[in-house]
């Protein structure tokens, strides 16, 4: 279980960030972070992989458990080894090597050489298009092959958490929900808890169980899917939706009124 | 006729010896995007480290050598931990002077200990040259070439088929999508310029082998390649050889054929070769061409 | 924060004492020297600016051959009494440097004389010297320097030109073949390298060879297979290379391979290097160099090249003699040459103007007046002598071979021609 | 640029102006008796060390706008201080034409040369533009080494002194004052110059000359600006070196010249004015210290000759290391902080 206690981030010693995040990730489930831009999640994400110290940040107060175990003043390998793999927003793709060697080198930390190749073809079932273009230089494989090859490559980890930021970003929604469907069922079949940063809230919330909203560097809502859907707010702002859950015309959105109902 | 095959065998011998030294700039730039100045110094130290085993020390070439390269090996992560790594996130004209800083220091360091009097090795490749037709090619570029093929193929393969090059190739391309999968970047960059100053170590001995030791010339050689490496591309390993190779046959073929421009157009004309091909190809022939993004 | 201010504040501290570091020896050592020279008779002051470290640091010996000769002139009671004080720093072949360190020594000291090191220093040194009327006692080797004779320039030993001409001479009393014999000339593209090649031309008519190939052969080069090629297909009889140990070595290897033996390959003085004949891996049997002094090893019954090599242990300067290697660089007793042509001026104008008056001009017309000078130490080399036409101290060489791997001397000191000079 | 509280701008000419401040008058006014002065108190060898550092300072100045404003690598600097050399010896021995008129010859021809090599760098970035600037060092010395009938060739040519009007700028008193009134001028320009358009232009290119392109700076004719300005500061650099020395040879300009000025440069601080300044200043003086260092150990005994040999590189491959590690923005940038935070104690927030 990840556990995030009133965490701090401070960029370059100045800019603050993240102003007290608490939050946590049961085992097998799958819960999803939500925001606007600039809310902090990447940063949060950031913080829990280890990734911060390579950009001048640092996690200045609180800290974050896993499976009872501090893992906040760790390199990001060291996070890695522990079994939580990130998977960067932006599908950052090794670009010259070929997508059968991304895999490959997501899953260099392991010594089970045998078991690799199973899980190669796991990944190849979850994503059938994935095994046509393995010898692909995998620069030139489009945006929805990258962003399954990058979800792959973390797979390969044998990760027993992902943290998964904005999979949907510039991609069709037809392999959003692609995408969203792999995550559920590798979550189902391997038990690996999810952890997804969204902006498309509606497609993030009808996977995860449980989601937590970020605001300015806080969480400012959480609970269950189910009840987050249904939340006025989460419908105003994150899926566009009015009052009798129908598209808002653009002409309303100019006689916008409603606040949002939390201090940020 | 005889004399235009003469050249271009000797040219394609002394071409491989200055491919294996360009090997070392492109190890350190592929892992870790910085180009090493001190390479020069780096083959020195590798081919003083043989010399003080297999002369001072009395053991027999081969057993020097293979005792050299562990030690070449500790010397290039020391480098790394102590000097370079400290330079992580520095603008890239800041590690260069720090390469700057190490090629004076080392050259100290070896002046210190050898002296500046030639050293010789015991003799190791046969003085005798082998014929073919009227071609005369002697063992010493035979043994240069072939160890600087040999040690292509085997990096050729450590990037493509092992899990050490795989993550060597995959930190070079992106660096935190590296960090994001648990690469240790530092593991990796103490890696790499420990196989670099094995590849300098060698052919270090090589030249050491050709022309004899000391600490005052030895350096330049690492400077002389250093078209060379930007011919074939900063980054390319099959480009390092082929690149040596276009650079060993311009010196050798220049001064015969093009003579007549005056007297050492075979220093001149491998700038101009790489300023050509640079113009039509910026990142050299084989380099990897970094997509620019704002 | 504080903890950066505390960084900051080291950090100032370290770069401020090293910037001043500098300053406080260069202080504390004027002060030394004030209080440690109470003597009778005024100090002879002379100059150096001397090559140690730097990428030419091969040459330090000439340095400590130099210091050492004054060292021991100095316990030989100097001049008259008067001891000689040497101010030297390192300028590692750099001519502002040098220019620097002249000009330094210069206006603080009543300086004699001064000597400096490469041929760019030299060149401009001379111009300063003849100025400010001080003498440049140069090292030998650059023939443009004393070719004609500048006034206030005087060089310690022949040059290279001199050296190549004395070798060459040899090669045509051994020549017995009846045709006019071909040379060729490899030299690096440096003055070194150039020096030589115009006296060896004109010399040729009159000994009866011809220069049929000129080669550039850098001195760092890894293969010398075109100039082989070149030699060969000309037909070249003598090969003269204007090299190191290492390059000669070099061209020694390629033309063997190349199947082409030449009758004589003939280097300079820094060929005669105990490495030399490993280094060209048996080709270098038979290669022939020119040589200014007796040496150690070759010379071991010369009294005074044992007294060098005696001396040199004394003093310790390093490397250039041990127990274990007993070999004596060319350039120490290049540097024991300066000394030796500053020690005869000094003495001729002692002996003329009294140890407690010598100036500059006084050493400049001694200079001129000193004919066969030697002294029991410096009988590693001919007897030395001016004239107002000829700065030179002496032109004679002798010539050295490798025989069955060790370089042997196969004659001894012989006049070399000069008349290039004027 | 940071002011003390209380300092506020009235008018553009305010805002603009170099010096601001009562106490920064007083210092510039202190400073500039010193330097003017410093013949008269300090020893010889001190003067020609500075004679040498004023030189230096303009070359390396000419460099910082081109790397460290401009973004535009050179490993071949040297090679354009030689061209102003050689072109002010020659045109005072062989056209007898006076100094005046050659130093600023010799500025525009370097500056054009530097022109056509910059040329390349339309195209070549980061490590590859090294070999551009590397050909440049390689090909020009070739040239100059072999033109023998116009540069003497290996053996070089001597340069005539500098005069003015009956007065000749003979002795090193003399020669100082000439070098420091350049080496003003020189920083009051490269100063001016990097903040005007042109420097702002090129402090965008050398961040992102994409981007650069993008907002309507036009990188080919602000590159080329930069080679011409870098290579014209050389230049004149060349042209002061040339009657100093009084004798030219190719060798004393090298590769190794051309990388110490890379090194004046990152020791000092890339990107400010001050950098070059301070950069210059440090390593003479720690050239000058290991120099000293050097005839210390070779007079003591007993003496280790590979290790006198050794010890400049050695001391000197520490600093610069030691340097890069524990300050690697250089000097100028140390020095800011310095200041700021004298300005700002005890609230040092």
């Amino acid at each position: 279980m990840l556990v995030l206690n009133n965490i701090e981030v401070i960029y370059s010693n100045v800019i603050l960030v993240l102003k007290g995040v608490s939050f946590e990730v049961r085992d097998g489930q799958i819960s999803s972070l939500l925001g606007a831009n600039g809310a902090g999640k990447t940063t949060t994400l950031k913080a829990i992989s280890g990734l911060l110290k390579s950009e001048l940040g640092e996690v200045s107060d609180g800290n974050i458990e896993w499976d009872g175990k501090r893992i906040d003043r760790m390199g990001p390998d060291g996070v890695v080894k522990m079994g939580i793999a990130q998977v960067m927003e932006g599908r950052r793709v090794f670009q010259h090597l070929t997508m059968e060697e991304n895999l490959k080198v997501g899953a260099h930390l392991r010594k089970d050489s045998m078991n690799v190749k199973k899980d190669l073809d796991m990944v190849y079932d979850l994503f059938p298009k994935l095994k046509e273009l393995h010898n692909r230089i995998s620069g030139y494989l489009s945006g929805g092959e990258q962003q399954m090859m990058v979800l792959g490559r973390a797979l390969m980890a044998k990760p027993k958490l992902v943290l998964l930021d904005e999979p949907s970003l510039g991609l069709a929604p037809i392999i959003v929900t692609e995408i969203f469907s792999a995550v559920k069922k590798i979550n189902v079949e391997e038990k690996t808890s999810f952890l997804i940063v969204e902006q498309n809230a509606r497609a993030a919330l009808r996977v995860a169980g449980f989601g937590y909203v970020m605001d300015n560097g806080r969480i400012v809502l959480y609970g269950e899917s189910e009840k987050l859907v249904d939340n006025e707010d989460i419908r105003e702002f994150y899926m566009g939706l009015g009052d009798l859950g129908q598209r808002k015309s653009y002409r309303e959105v100019k006689h916008y009124k409603r606040r949002k109902r939390w201090l940020g | 006729m005889d004399t235009f095959l003469q050249l271009v065998v000797t040219g394609l011998a002394v071409g491989a010896t200055y491919g294996l030294i360009a090997l070392g700039f492109v190890l350190i730039y592929k892992a870790s995007g910085v180009l090493n100045l001190a390479q020069g110094e780096l083959m020195m130290f590798g081919a003083y480290i043989c010399f003080v085993f297999s002369v001072q020390a009395n053991i027999p070439f081969y057993a020097a050598v293979a005792l050299t390269l562990p030690v070449a090996l500790l010397i290039g992560a020391v480098i790394e931990r102590f000097f370079l790594r400290y330079m992580i996130g520095q603008p890239l004209i800041s590690v260069i002077m720090m390469t700057i800083g190490l090629m004076i220091l080392m050259r100290g360091i070896a002046t210190w200990i050898w002296g500046t009097e030639p050293k010789v090795y015991p003799q190791v490749f046969p003085q005798e040259s082998m014929s073919i037709g009227s071609v005369n090619i002697s063992y010493e570029y035979l043994w240069a070439a072939g160890l600087s093929i040999f040690f292509v193929l085997i990096y050729i393969i450590f990037f493509r088929f092992t899990k050490s090059g795989l993550v060597m190739r995959a930190t070079s391309d992106d660096e935190h999508a590296a960090l994001s999968i648990g690469i240790s970047i530092k593991k990796v960059l103490s890696q790499s310029w420990a196989i670099a100053a094995l590849t300098a170590a060698v052919g270090g001995i090589i030249i050491g082998a050709l022309v004899g030791l000391d600490t005052t010339s030895f350096p330049q050689y690492g400077l002389k390649v250093l078209p060379v490496v930007l011919l074939g591309g900063l980054d390319s390993i099959p480009g390092a050889i082929i690149g040596g190779i276009l650079i060993g046959l311009t010196e050798n073929l220049v001064p015969e054929y093009l003579g007549f421009l005056g007297g050492g157009m075979e220093e001149l004309a491998p700038y101009i070769l790489v300023l050509i091909v640079l113009i039509v190809r910026p990142h050299g022939l084989f380099g990897l061409k970094r997509i620019e993004r704002i | 924060m504080g903890r950066t201010l505390v960084k900051t504040l080291s950090i100032s501290i370290l770069v401020i004492i090293l910037m001043t570091l500098p300053l406080l020896i260069a202080c504390s050592d004027d002060d030394e020297k004030t209080e440690n020279a109470p003597e009778e008779l005024p100090d002879i002051h002379v100059g150096m600016s001397a090559l140690v470290t730097g990428p030419y640091g091969a040459y330090a010996p000439i340095t400590w051959g130099y210091l050492d000769y004054m060292k021991d002139l100095n316990e030989r009671g100097g001049i008259d009494g008067a001891q000689i004080e040497v101010h030297w720093k390192d300028c590692q072949y750099d001519v502002a440097q040098s220019i620097a360190a002249y000009a330094d020594y210069s206006k603080s000291y009543d300086l004699v004389a001064f000597t400096g090191m490469g041929t760019g220093a030299n060149l401009a040194l001379a111009e300063r010297c003849a100025e400010d009327g001080i003498v440049l006692a140069a090292i030998g080797g650059e023939p443009e320097l004393i070719w004609p004779a500048q006034e206030w320039v005087f060089a310690s030993s022949p040059n290279h030109a001199i050296g190549a001409l004395g070798a060459m001479q040899y090669a045509m009393e051994q020549w017995d073949e009846g045709r006019v014999a071909r040379v060729g000339i490899a030299y690096p593209n440096n003055p070194f390298g150039q020096s030589i090649i115009g006296p060896i031309e004109e010399y040729a008519s009159e000994l009866g060879y011809e220069v049929v190939e000129k080669q550039e052969f850098e001195l760092t080069a890894l293969d010398a297979v075109s100039q082989s090629l070149a030699f060969r297909d000309d037909e070249v009889d003598i090969v003269y290379v204007q090299g190191t140990a290492k390059s000669v070595a070099v061209l020694c290897k390629d033309m063997d391979r190349q199947g082409f033996i030449p009758k004589m390959v003939i280097g300079p003085l820094h060929v005669i290097h105990p490495a030399f004949p490993e280094l060209a891996a048996g080709t270098g049997e038979g290669v022939i160099g020119w040589n200014p002094f007796y040496l150690w090893p070759q010379d071991m019954d010369n009294e005074s090249v044992q007294y060098w090599r005696d001396k040199a242990l004394e003093y310790s300067s390093g490397d250039i003699v041990s127990e274990e290697d007993p070999y004596m660089s060319m350039l120490y007793m290049w540097g024991l040459s300066v000394g030796v042509l500053l020690e005869a001026g000094l003495r001729e104008a002692a002996a003329e103007v009294g140890a407690a008056n010598i100036t500059a001009e006084a050493l400049r017309n001694a200079l001129e007046n000193v004919t066969n000078f030697k002294t029991g130490n410096s009988g590693f080399q001919p007897g030395i002598g001016f004239s107002p036409s000829n700065h030179e101290a002496y032109s004679a060489t002798s010539l050295m071979q490798v025989q069955d791997g060790v370089w042997v001397r196969i004659n001894n000191m012989f006049e070399s021609p000069w008349k290039f000079a004027e | 640029m940071r002011l003390p509280c209380g300092i506020i701008n009235k008018s553009y000419s305010q805002d603009t102006a170099i010096v601001r401040t009562n106490l920064q008058w007083l210092l510039l006014v202190l400073a500039l008796i010193t330097l003017f002065t410093f013949p008269y108190w300090a020893s010889p060898h001190w003067i020609s060390v500075m004679i040498g550092v004023w030189i230096s300072i303009i070359g390396v100045m000419g460099l910082t706008l081109l790397t460290g404003y401009a973004g535009q690598l050179s490993l071949g600097h040297m090679a354009f201080v030689a061209i102003g050399a050689y072109t002010v010896a020659i045109l005072m021995s062989d056209l007898n034409w006076p100094f005046w008129a050659a130093l600023p010859c010799a500025g525009m021809i370097s500056g054009c040369i530097g022109v056509i090599f910059g040329l390349p760098s339309l195209r070549i970035k980061g490590f590859y533009l090294v070999i551009a600037t590397l050909a440049a060092q390689f090909i020009i010395v070739h040239i100059i080494s072999r033109w023998d009938s116009l540069t003497g060739g290996v053996f070089g040519l001597s340069v005539p002194k500098v005069t003015l009007g009956g007065f000749e700028f003979k002795s090193d008193f003399s020669y100082y004052f000439l070098a420091m009134i350049f080496a003003l001028i020189a920083i009051l320009i490269a100063k001016n110059l990097s903040r005007s358009r042109i420097g702002r232009s090129w402090i965008a290119i050398r961040d992102n000359d994409i981007a650069a392109e993008i907002m309507g700076v036009d990188p080919f004719k602000y590159k080329l600006l930069a080679f011409f300005f870098g290579c014209f500061f050389a230049g004149i650099a060349g042209g002061l070196w040339a009657p100093y020395l009084r004798y030219l040879t190719p060798e004393q300009f090298t590769l190794m010249g051309s990388v110490w000025y890379l090194g004046y440069m990152v020791i000092g601080g890339m990107g400010s004015i001050m950098g070059p300044i301070a950069g210059v200043i440090f390593i003479t003086i720690l050239d000058e210290f290991t120099a000293e260092m050097v005839t210390d150990l070779a007079t003591g005994s007993p003496v280790f000759a590979g290790f006198v040999q050794a010890s400049r590189y050695i001391v000197f491959g520490l600093a610069i290391i030691l340097f890069l590690i524990f300050e690697p923005r250089g000097i100028a940038h140390r020095w800011e902080r310095i200041k700021n935070s004298y300005r700002l104690w005890p609230f040092s927030y």
